[in-house]
């Protein structure tokens, strides 16, 4: 056991915890100003259900060493996940810290998925899904690829910190539910705007701070391989926030702050599965390319097939997640990472080849499991509110409060 | 040899001091008017993006590649050598790239306080070229003159443990200088109010809680003197926040939430240069000092001169630096940290004569610099705004976005 | 000349501009008010401690208009806005003096369009 | 005595108050509204989907005149708020019944100063 590393495990999980309140703020900037607490709602409710899902059956369905397909229940109620360290995750840090920052990835993936279904969401249906989503996709697909014996693993699928199982995972879902779902009421009349831009700054703020955590931290030790994370990390994000305002510079005449977060966000989604195999040059390649296409998928795909994904989970998650799992297929080297593999322009084509046959599972199991779960669903509580709870708001109407006075 | 809990503590200090940029941001943004707090947003965020990719393409290597007295050099261009192995010169226990991505984050935070100054009223494209020039030939010589290997101060022997000279008066003078070139906000009879002080609030408590990266982390390992920055740090904010609200009390009958967190800044910014030098008791003197001399300059001396320094910048930062700078060669013990030296009430007052050479020369140096950068600017991209975009704000003329929705 | 002042539910904005459009009534101003209404509204609880204040939010709405338009207005109004509930709103006329484009200067009737 | 009511560029607030305050026109109410006006106004572009939102931001000022300062007080209005371009604004004149100062309980014209 390493007290260095430990610290930096549990100090990571920390950060990885803040993500999801920044998250929240992220996404209920975006909303209009009856929404807001929904938002925020929703992401605060998931930080308190899933903890106790992962620490019951969550993190054995996820991590146990079952067969290839699921882990099954053996560290149900942690039974048996202690102090010790086991080996085959991480070496030199108490088993309960591993599952700890584990957790926190668990939470904030569903989390993800609340930006396709904002503002027309029934409370509790909400609630129900959530549950459902997080036991039979997250912890399944997880477990493929991290788990031990997991089948995607022994593929050798490269995910460092979680391109398929977080982000490709979680906006898949996103598309699935905003089309099930349908649009928002009145929304080819007027598009609503953020209702509060700073909050959404203030979210990339933290959401940056806290992907520190996310990527460093999933070295698991505080050694050489978590430092280039946290480099390449900050370097993708800066690349892909600027070059987001660049194109909007050339296309809509003007640089906004709201394309510099979503451009950072993306950068910090795409990284996430190359942190611990590129060099800082193929992070700065990946930042600038994830923003070009994440804009193409977020305003050019989306208006033409129509669906609405109100804050953009797909469009930003998933696509700059696949654009990050391929990368990883085309840019990893053993240099950084002698325990990786090298990539397709490191003379590894094959490497390409698996990344994306992970890429296309997950896109598969999730789609059509969650098809499943939001139409079970919708059978027993009704998954949409009806029009005039819309019209009114969700927050008056699912919470019975408000974010914001009027006079005083 | 690499030591974990080192490595860790700067990764954790690098995620800190990223996380000020933000706060800054915030803290700024809270101050102006709402039609602009979009733009202040967009100039941090920018920052943080734009001075992430030129710190390792280039910066980094100008600062602290071991070139001659006065600058760097290009060795380390593009990050060239600078890998996981620890570089003895600066730092033996941490990956050298951990003191890179360290480093990065106070060369992102020093030109972003320049915009405090010039608020409101400076055209984005002009601020993007300025800050890019700014930070390559005013903060990376400087910073290669106090902190890089053969620095001519260094060399001379002028202590700033975190950046007093380097990023508070840097920072300050080079607000002086733009604020007094690009003259008063249009219709200033009286300074518009913050238009949100709860923003305020959240950007001062993000700078206070990343401040303990920057100062304690300029440690570079977890050692006593790390611990004693961390405690001289949170005193003199205490001290100088305190001292602040008193003073107002006294002056203008009432304490306000606007002084109490303007006075910690000063503190904090104060206290910086002395962090790893001074003892606590010292730590309360430096406090008391910072609110007293900054009160004055910005209560006193900004209205008697008239330049309009929309946020303080210069009064708080610039003066707080050059402050803490000279009054760390007054109370500086080698008794806390024996690497540094005796200050005048330590019975050196060489020290002091020392300190004031740094200040003076760094104050000298970055004053003709920035006003030659600023002037080169203004031909080709003219600085600032025309009326009509200052009146109408900056976020709709700049961004094409607005920060708050009315009744949405 | 008129000028018509509606007090409506914030949530059937959308529906009273649609009416109003309809009726190739195109200048309106919004604003957000705090109303003293009959009906008691949703109740908000916060922190365990019930709130039923009775000023609740509504959405006030000007529009001048010609006299021959005025029918026409309130007739979109209440289409847009009427539920059978308490707490629909009410709808003011008064009198318009007069109406000056600023732009142009021009007076009277043909500047309300 | 006479109730204004003007609809004005946001940006434009400060000039019309120092034109008021030449013409002695101290007492105004201001209120921030959403107007629906002929121009297009600036466009706002979020995550690349255009915005142009016909309700836009304004500024309503309301100003109970005695009758003899009626025409001083629009032409301060104008002059202040006048560009040329769509989007100026409207100024709306109703006559006002009845004016009375809180504090003094005091009626009528003299109240209104």
């Amino acid at each position: 056991m390493n007290s260095g590393d430990t610290a930096w495990v549990l100090i990571s999980s920390a950060l990885v915890l803040l993500m999801t309140p920044g998250l929240a703020f992220f996404y209920g900037g975006m909303v209009r100003r009856k929404n807001v607490l929904s938002v925020l709602m929703q992401c605060f409710i998931i930080m308190c259900v899933l903890s106790i899902q992962w620490v019951l059956i969550g993190y054995s369905l996820s991590f146990h060493p079952g067969n290839g397909f699921w882990g099954g229940l053996k560290w149900m109620g942690l039974n048996g996940v202690g102090l010790e360290p086991y080996a085959d995750y991480a070496g030199t840090i108490p088993h309960q810290a591993f599952m700890a920052f584990q957790m926190m990835f668990a939470i904030i993936t569903p989390a993800l998925i609340i930006g396709a279904f904002a503002e027309r969401m029934k409370f509790s249906a909400f609630l129900i899904f959530t549950l459902l989503w997080a036991t039979f996709v997250y912890d399944p697909l997880c477990h493929w690829v991290w788990g031990m014996g997991g089948w995607l693993r022994n593929l050798g699928a490269l995910d460092f910190a979680g391109g398929t199982v977080v982000h490709i995972n979680a906006g898949i879902a996103a598309l699935v539910t905003a089309i099930v779902l349908g649009k928002r009421a009145n929304l080819d009349k007027n598009i609503p705007t953020p209702h509060n831009m700073p909050f959404v700054v203030l979210g990339t703020g933290l959401l940056w701070f806290g992907w520190f955590g996310f990527n460093a931290g999933s070295a698991l030790a505080a050694n050489g391989l978590a430092v280039n994370a946290f480099v390449v990390t900050n370097t993708a994000a800066a690349a892909a926030g600027l070059s987001w305002a660049l194109i909007e510079w050339m296309r809509n005449g003007k640089p906004t702050i709201f394309g510099v977060c979503s451009g950072a966000v993306a950068g910090l989604v795409a990284i996430t599965p190359a942190a611990g195999y590129v060099n800082v040059v193929s992070a700065l390649i990946i930042g600038f390319l994830v923003s070009m296409i994440c804009f193409i998928a977020v305003t050019v795909i989306k208006p033409l097939f129509g669906y609405d994904d109100s804050l953009d989970a797909f469009g930003v998650h998933c696509v700059g997640g696949m654009w990050g799992a391929l990368a990883t297929g085309l840019f990893a080297s053993k240099l950084v990472n002698p325990a990786g593999s090298d990539g397709l322009f490191f003379g590894n084509p094959k490497q390409f080849l698996v990344q994306l046959a992970a890429v296309l599972v997950t896109v598969a199991y999730t789609s059509v499991v969650t098809f499943i779960i939001y139409k079970l669903v919708d059978v027993f509580v009704g998954v949409r509110v009806d029009e005039k709870t819309e019209a009114m708001g969700l927050d008056l109407t699912q919470h019975r409060e408000r974010a914001y006075t009027v006079l005083e | 040899m690499i030591n974990q809990a080192d490595t860790l503590f700067v990764l954790l200090s690098a995620a800190f001091v990223m996380l000020m940029t933000p706060g800054l941001a915030f803290f700024y943004g809270g101050m102006v008017r709402r039609k602009n707090i979009l733009s202040v947003l967009m100039q941090c965020f920018v920052a943080l993006c734009l001075l992430s990719l030129q710190w390792i393409l280039f910066g980094y290597s100008l600062s602290f590649a071991p070139g001659s007295g006065f600058w760097g050099g290009l060795s380390w261009f593009g990050l060239n050598g600078v890998g996981t192995a620890p570089y003895a010169g600066y730092s033996a226990t941490i990956p050298h790239e951990a003191f890179m991505v360290f480093q990065m984050m106070f060369a992102v935070i020093t030109p972003a306080l320049i915009i405090g100054a010039f608020a409101e009223r400076m055209k984005f494209s002009a601020f993007l070229v300025f800050t890019l020039l700014w930070a390559t030939f005013v903060y990376d010589p400087l910073c290669h003159w106090v902190w890089g290997e053969g620095g001519w101060l260094r060399n001379l022997g002028v202590m700033d443990f975190a950046g007093g000279i380097v990023v508070h008066t840097s920072a300050g003078v080079a607000a002086l200088v733009t604020t007094i070139v690009i003259g008063k906000r249009k219709n200033l009879e009286h300074t518009p109010s913050p238009h949100n002080l709860p923003f305020v609030v959240l950007g001062t408590a993000l700078l206070w809680f990343g401040w303990y990266g920057f100062n304690a982390g300029s440690a570079l390992a977890v050692n006593g003197i790390a611990v004693n920055a961390f405690v001289v740090t949170n005193t003199a904010a205490a001290a100088a926040g305190l001292s602040w609200a008193l003073l107002e009390w006294i002056r203008n009958g009432k304490p306000t939430v606007f002084g109490i967190v303007t006075g910690s800044i000063a503190g904090l910014a104060t206290v910086t240069p002395a962090s790893g030098f001074v003892s606590p008791i010292s730590a309360i003197i430096i406090g008391i000092a910072a609110s007293i001399v900054c009160f004055i300059a910005v209560a006193v001396t900004k209205p008697r001169f008239g330049y309009d320094d929309s946020l303080d910048a210069f009064g708080v930062h610039g003066v707080g630096g050059i402050l803490g700078t000279l009054l760390t060669g007054v109370l500086a013990s080698k008794v806390i940290n024996p690497a540094g030296a005796n200050g005048l009430f330590y019975g050196n007052p060489k020290q002091l004569l020392i300190q004031l050479i740094g200040v003076a020369v760094a104050a000298g140096y970055t004053f003709l610099a920035t006003f030659a950068i600023y002037k080169l600017v203004d031909i080709f991209f003219r600085m600032r705004v025309s009326e009509k975009d200052e009146l109408v704000g900056l976020d709709l003329t700049q961004h094409r976005e607005r920060a708050y929705t009315i009744l949405e | 000349m008129k000028l018509v002042i509606a007090i409506i539910q914030p949530y059937k904005l959308e529906e009273v501009k649609e009416e109003l459009y309809k009726a190739e009534i195109n200048l309106l101003t919004v604003s957000e008010v705090l109303g003293h209404g009959r009906q008691k509204g949703v109740t908000e609880v916060y922190r365990g401690a019930r709130e039923t204040g009775n000023l609740l939010r509504k959405i006030r709405l000007e529009i001048a208009v010609n006299d021959n338009f005025l029918e026409p207005t309130i007739k979109a109004i209440v289409k847009g806005a009427k539920t059978g509930e308490t707490g629909d709103g009410k709808i003011f006329v008064l009198d318009l003096k007069e109406c000056i484009r600023i732009r142009t200067e021009e007076r009277g009737s043909p500047a309300i369009g």
